[in-house]
C-alpha cells in the first residue's frame, strides 16, 4: 500500500529537459518510477531516455495517461507550470522548486480549493512509495521497505531520518517531504489522516521545524489517531527569526516556536526527539 | 529584506502616498543644507533595524537652524541595541492631531493578506493588541485576493476617523494594500498614520518588509538592498543563493537544507558546541556556491573548526566535493574542516575526495563530534 | 403567494440619497413596499422619509434586517454596490442601473456563481408581487392582483403589456424585469421555474425581444411545464442589428433573430403574439 | 462603438502591437508625401465601415510612385455599398508567407471572452467556419477571465504556425486579448494575422468594437468617436443619451425603452406605416433629452408625422411633457404630433399639456394608428 503514489502511477515530468530534470528523470526511472512523459515548451517531439517531450501538459496527458506530474521549473515560471497542470486536472501535482513568491501561492491556493487537484509542496522534495515509485529527488537508495510512515517540512532533514531508520531495521511505507514554504499545498494533516488510512503504516514519524503553526494544528489531529506518532523538531536552539514588525506579533501571538510545538504534540500523545538517534529509538520501541 | 525607515519612505512617495518631505543623510554635515530645502521643524531620525529609537534618543524634533548640527551629531554618535548609527532620515516636522495604526500583512494562517488598523496608533500598538483586542480591526483579503471600499469605510467609522476624512481614508488604504500586492511585499506598516491640525493623512513612520523570492521581479527594491544592506555578509550571501545568519559561536557549519541545517546546529549544542552560524547551501548546487560558503566561514574569525554536513538529494555530492576542492585550491583553509557527505552522487564525491587525501564521515554524529571537539 | 418577494420583504435601497432612488423610495412607500433601510456611503446618519440611511449595506443588514437591495447606483459605481450586496450575503440584489459595462458583469455572474445571492437585472425595471411588495420603477397602479406571473426581458414593454392585461380583468401574480443587458443574473428559464412552482400563477407571459438566445433556452425549459405560456416578442421588424465581424457569426452562427426565437417557443407549445392585443386574447383564452 | 481600420491600427501601435506604419488621409493630395515617409510599395486602403471593401475596389496595391495620386483619386472616388469613401489608409505593403485569423470576442453565450484562431485566414473565414469547423479553435477565458499562454500553444500548433515562432505568437496573441479586456472592447478582429517573408508576425486588418457602456472610462477611444464618427446623428444622439438608429419610413418615433420601441415599430408596420427611425429616450429621462429627441426627429425630412409614446416607470410623464413642451417653444413643429402617454406622473403630465391645448392617449395602439394615417 503506501500512500499518493504507486506502481499505478504515471509520471510527467514539467521541465524535462532541464538540469535538474533530466537528471531526476533518470533516478526516478533507475528507481522503478513509471514515467511516461515530459514537458518543455518549445521543445516538444523530442525524446530523453526514451521519454517522449511535449510542449503543453494537455498534449502529455491526452498522449501518455499520465496521472501525477511533477515541477522542476525555474521559479518564475514555477507558478505558470502548476497552473498548467491545475488546468488539465493532473490529480497529483508535486513541486520541487524552491523560491516561489508568496503571492503566486496565494493564488494557486485558492485555485487548488476550487479544483480537485492536489499540490504536494513548493520546495519540496517529492515522496517516495518504497520499492514502488519515487516521484521526487530523494536519493532513492537509502529507503528501505517497512512500516514506518515519515512527513517532513524540510528536504534533506527527510533523508537523515529515514537513512537512519532504514539502518536501524525501521523501514518505510511512503516517505513525503511537503515543504517548508509559508503557503503548501499538502498540510501535515492531510498527509497524518492518509497515514492513519493506510493498512501498511503502523507508526507515523513528523518531521517538523519552527516557524507557522501546522506542527501545533497536526496535534489537535494526533489526538484522534490510532496509530503512533513520533515527532521531532528543528530548530530548537535556533535564534529567534526576524520580528515582522508589530503586524506580525499582532497576527501571530507568540506561537510557531518550538517550546509551542513540543509542547502541542507531547500533549497530543506524541513524543518529541531532539536528536535522530533518539527519534529512531523512539520508533523502534513503538514498531515493537 | 527589511527595509530602512528612508527607503519605505521613498518608495511610498514614488508612489505617491502622503509622506513629508525629507532625505537621508551620512553625515552631520550634509544636514543644514537639507534642512535649508525642506524647512524647519524638522525631525531627525536614526536610520536602524531596531525598535525603540525614541526611548534611546535617536529620534528628535530640531526647531532652530543653530540645533540641526549638533543634534545629528549626537544621534550619529549613536549605538542602538548593539547598532551604531550610520544615517539619519531628515524629515519636515508635522502637527499631530491624531495618530492611527495600519498594516498590511501576509497571514500565514490564513493564506492571504491582513490589513490591521486601529485608532490607537503609536508605539503601544501591541499592548493594544493584548489588552484591548476590539480596538484592533483586522480585513482579510477575500477569495480574488482583494479588499472593499466598504469593508475599510466600516473600519474608518470604528476606529474614529473624522468623518469629513472617509474618502481620503478609503482611498490611501486601498492605495497601500495595492502597492503592498504589486510590490510583493510581506509587510507594510504604517504607525502612525496621522491627521494633521489642517486634516490631511500623512504617514508618518514606515516599515516595509519584502518577499525576497520576488525580488527577480521587482528590481527596483534590490537596488535598496544592494545601495545599504542591513547585513553586507548576509547580502553577499544571497547573491550566491547561500542562505546566511551569522550567530556567536565557534563551530562553522556548511549545510545543504534549512531543516538538516538547523538539526546540525541543535546537534552542535548538543554535543556542547556553539554554532558560529546557519548556513543552507540550498538545493541544486553548484561549485561555485561551495566555494563561496567556504570564504564567508573563513573569513569569520570566531571560527575555530569548519562542520560540512551534506545528504545529497537535489544538491549532488560531487558538486559539493567540486566547490570544496576548488575552495581548496584559492583560499586558505587554515582551520579544520569536517565532511559529512550522504546521498546523491556520494560515491563520485568520495572518490574526488581521497584523490586529495580528504575523508568524509557516512553519519551526520560521527563529524559533529569531530568539529565540536576542536578547542 | 406569488414569487421572490412578498409582505416579508425586507428592503433596503442603495442610493437611497439620489434623484431615482429617493422618488422611488417614496414610491414604494406608497405602494406598500418594506422599505427597511438605505445606503449611500458618506451620508450615514440621516433619514429620508422616515427611513434610515448607512454608510454601509453591512451596517444596514445588521441593524434593520434587509433582506432584499434594490440599486439606483450611477453605471461607474454600480458594480461596486452590487459586489458589497453579494459580499454581504443579501439573498435578493436587484440593480436598476443601466449602462454597466460587459467587463464589469463577467465578473459579477462569477461572483453569483460562486455565492448564494440572486441578482435581478441589471437594466431592469425591478418586480412587483402585486398587492404586496413593489421593488422596483414600475408605475404601481397598472398592476391588478390575477393569476397570470409575467417575465419580461424589457422595461416599459412589461407595463405596457401588464396594464393591457390588468384593463382585461387579466390580473398578476408576480411580474418581473429580468432586464435586457447581454449578462443579467437572473434568466427566462430561473422565473420560469419560479412560476411553475407557485400555486396561484395559472398562465405565464412571456416577453422576449431580438438579440442572444435566452428566448430559445427558455423554449427547452418550457416543454417541460405543467402551465401554459404565452408568449410576446418585440423587434420583428426591426433592421438587423449591426454585425459583430466575422467572429460574431462564427460564435453565434445565425440565432438570435425573432424568426428563430419564435420557431422554437411556437415549437415549445407557447404561442407567440405579435401585438399586445392578441397576447392579452390568448392570455384570456388559457385563463377560461 | 465600430473603430475605422486606421483607427484601430493606431490603437493597436500604441499598445505595442505589430502593425506597417502608415498614416490616414481625406484627399490624394495628401497620400505622396505619406509614402514619401514610408516608402513603397503600399497599400491604400478605402475606410468604410462595411465588408467587401477588395472586391469593390476599395483595396490597392501601388508599387510605383507615379500611380498614387491617381489609384488614390480612383478610391476615394468610389461609393461602396451606399458609403461614399471619405478616407483612405495608406500603409507599407508586407509580403506575406502564411496568412491566420485571431479574434477575440466579447461570447454572450458563455458570458466570458473568447479567442478564435484559424489557420485558414482571410476573407472567406466564415465559409471555413460553416464547412471545415475543426480549423476554427476557440479558447473560452476561465472563471478568472484569463486565457492561458499553454492554451494558445496548443492552438498555435494545430493551426501551422512555424514552430520557430510559437513563443512570439503566444506572446503577441496574450497581449492582444490583454488589450480587449483592459480597452473595455467587445469585438477585436484581425484578419489577416500574417508571417512576413522574413518570418515576423504582422497584424495587416483590424476590426475593432468597444463597449459602449464602457466610454466613459476609456476617453481615449472616445475621441475617435468624436473625430470620426461613424454616423454623425447617431453619435450626436447618443450623447445626449438617446438610443438612435435612421431607418427609411416615415413615422418618427420617440419612445422611452428598447422593447416598448420595437413593439412600437412592429405595431407601426402592422397598421401599415413604416418607422423612420428606432429612437430610445431611455430610462431616468431630463427634459432637455426629449427636446433632442424632437430635434433629431424633425431634422429628417423623410418624416410626415410623429408619434411619442412613453409609459412612464423610472421615466417620468411630467418630464416628457416639459420637455415636448420646451421643443414646442424652441423648434418649429411642423408635422403633427401624437402623443401617448402612461405611468409614473401621468396625471401631472397630462395638465401640463393641457395647459398648452395638447391633448394625449392612453393607449398606444390609438396613437399609433393616428400616426399612421398621416399621408
Amino acid at each position: 500500500m503506501g500512500i499518493l503514489i504507486d506502481e499505478n502511477t504515471k509520471v510527467l515530468i514539467q521541465g524535462i529537459t532541464g538540469r535538474d530534470g533530466s537528471f531526476h528523470l533518470a533516478r526516478m526511472i533507475e528507481y522503478g518510477t513509471n514515467v511516461v512523459g515530459g514537458v518543455t515548451p518549445g521543445k516538444g517531439g523530442q525524446a530523453i531516455d526514451g521519454v517522449p517531450v511535449f510542449d503543453t501538459v494537455e498534449d502529455c496527458v491526452k498522449e501518455t495517461g499520465a496521472n501525477t506530474s511533477i515541477i522542476f521549473v525555474a521559479a518564475p515560471f514555477a507558478p505558470g507550470a502548476i497552473r498548467e497542470s491545475l488546468f488539465n486536472d493532473v490529480p497529483l501535482v508535486i513541486c520541487i522548486t524552491e523560491g516561489i513568491p508568496v503571492k503566486d501561492m496565494i493564488e494557486i491556493n485558492q485555485r487548488l480549493r476550487e479544483g480537485g487537484s492536489r499540490l504536494v509542496g513548493p520546495n519540496c522534495p517529492g515522496l517516495v512509495t518504497v520499492g514502488k515509485s519515487k516521484v521526487g529527488i530523494m536519493p532513492g537508495h537509502i529507503f528501505e521497505p517497512g512500516p514506518v510512515g515519515i512527513i517532513s517540512r524540510s528536504g534533506t532533514l527527510t533523508y537523515e531520518v529515514a537513512s537512519e531508520l532504514s539502518h536501524a531495521g525501521a523501514g518505510q511505507t511512503t516517505v513525503i517531504g511537503i515543504g517548508g514554504d509559508p503557503i503548501i499545498g499538502t498540510t501535515f494533516i492531510d498527509v497524518l489522516e492518509m497515514f492513519e488510512n493506510d493498512p501498511d503504516t503502523k507508526v507515523v514519524v513528523m518531521v517538523g521545524e519552527i516557524g507557522g503553526t501546522d506542527e501545533e494544528r497536526a496535534a489537535e489531529y494526533i489526538k484522534t489517531m490510532s496509530k503512533p506518532v513520533v515527532a521531532f523538531i528543528s530548530g530548537r536552539t535556533a535564534p529567534k527569526g526576524k520580528r515582522m514588525g508589530h503586524a506580525g506579533a499582532i497576527i501571530s501571538g507568540g506561537v510557531g516556536t518550538a517550546e509551542s510545538k513540543i509542547e502541542a504534540l507531547e500533549a497530543a500523545g506524541a513524543p518529541v526527539a531532539g536528536l535522530v538517534s533518539e527519534l529512531v529509538d523512539k520508533v523502534k520501541e513503538r514498531i515493537d | 529584506m527589511k527595509l530602512h525607515e528612508y527607503q519605505s519612505k521613498e518608495l511610498l512617495g514614488k508612489n505617491g502616498m502622503p509622506i513629508m518631505p525629507g532625505r537621508v543623510a551620512a553625515s552631520a554635515a550634509e544636514v543644514p543644507e537639507i534642512v535649508e530645502e525642506i524647512g524647519l521643524p524638522v525631525v531627525l531620525k536614526a536610520q536602524v533595524h531596531v525598535g525603540g529609537r525614541g526611548k534611546a534618543g535617536g529620534v528628535r524634533v530640531v526647531g532652530s537652524m543653530e540645533d540641526v548640527v549638533p543634534t545629528a551629531e549626537k544621534i550619529l554618535g549613536l549605538t542602538i541595541k548593539g547598532l551604531p548609527v550610520k544615517k539619519l532620515l531628515v524629515t519636515r516636522a508635522c502637527d499631530i492631531a491624531k495618530e492611527f495604526y495600519f498594516g498590511v500583512i501576509f497571514d500565514r494562517e490564513k493564506r492571504a493578506c491582513t490589513m490591521i488598523l486601529s485608532g490607537e496608533g503609536g508605539v503601544d500598538i501591541e499592548e493594544t493588541a493584548k489588552e484591548n483586542p476590539e480596538a484592533i480591526l483586522k480585513i482579510t483579503s477575500d477569495t480574488r485576493g482583494k479588499i472593499y471600499d466598504f469593508q475599510v469605510r466600516r473600519a474608518a467609522a470604528a476606529m474614529g476617523v473624522p468623518r469629513e476624512l472617509h474618502n481620503q481614508f478609503i482611498k490611501l488604504a486601498l492605495a497601500l494594500y495595492d502597492m503592498f500586492v504589486d510590490m510583493d511585499l510581506t509587510l507594510l506598516e504604517i504607525n502612525p498614520l496621522v491627521v494633521t491640525d489642517e486634516g490631511n493623512l500623512v504617514l508618518v513612520d514606515a516599515k516595509i518588509i519584502t518577499d525576497d523570492n520576488a525580488m527577480y521581479r521587482r528590481k527596483e527594491i534590490k537596488e535598496f538592498e544592494r545601495a545599504d544592506p542591513e547585513n553586507p555578509d548576509e547580502v553577499k550571501a544571497k547573491e550566491y543563493g547561500l542562505s546566511y545568519v551569522k550567530l556567536d559561536g565557534n563551530v562553522g557549519c556548511i549545510v545543504n537544507g534549512a531543516g538538516l541545517a538547523m538539526a546540525t546546529m541543535d546537534m552542535v549544542k548538543h554535543f556542547g558546541g556553539e554554532p558560529a552560524n546557519f548556513l543552507d547551501i540550498g538545493g541544486s548546487s553548484n561549485t561555485e556556491k561551495m566555494k563561496q560558503a567556504m570564504k564567508l566561514i573563513l573569513s569569520d574569525k570566531n571560527v575555530k573548526s569548519i562542520l560540512i554536513n551534506i545528504f545529497g538529494g537535489i544538491t549532488r555530492c560531487d558538486d559539493v566535493a567540486a566547490g570544496f576542492i576548488g575552495a581548496l585550491r584559492s583560499e586558505n583553509i587554515d582551520r579544520p574542516v569536517f565532511i559529512r557527505l550522504s546521498g546523491t552522487n556520494e560515491e563520485i564525491a568520495r572518490e574526488m575526495l581521497e584523490k586529495e587525501n580528504i575523508s568524509a564521515d557516512t553519519r551526520m554524529e560521527d563529524a559533529v563530534k569531530k568539529a565540536v571537539a576542536v578547542k
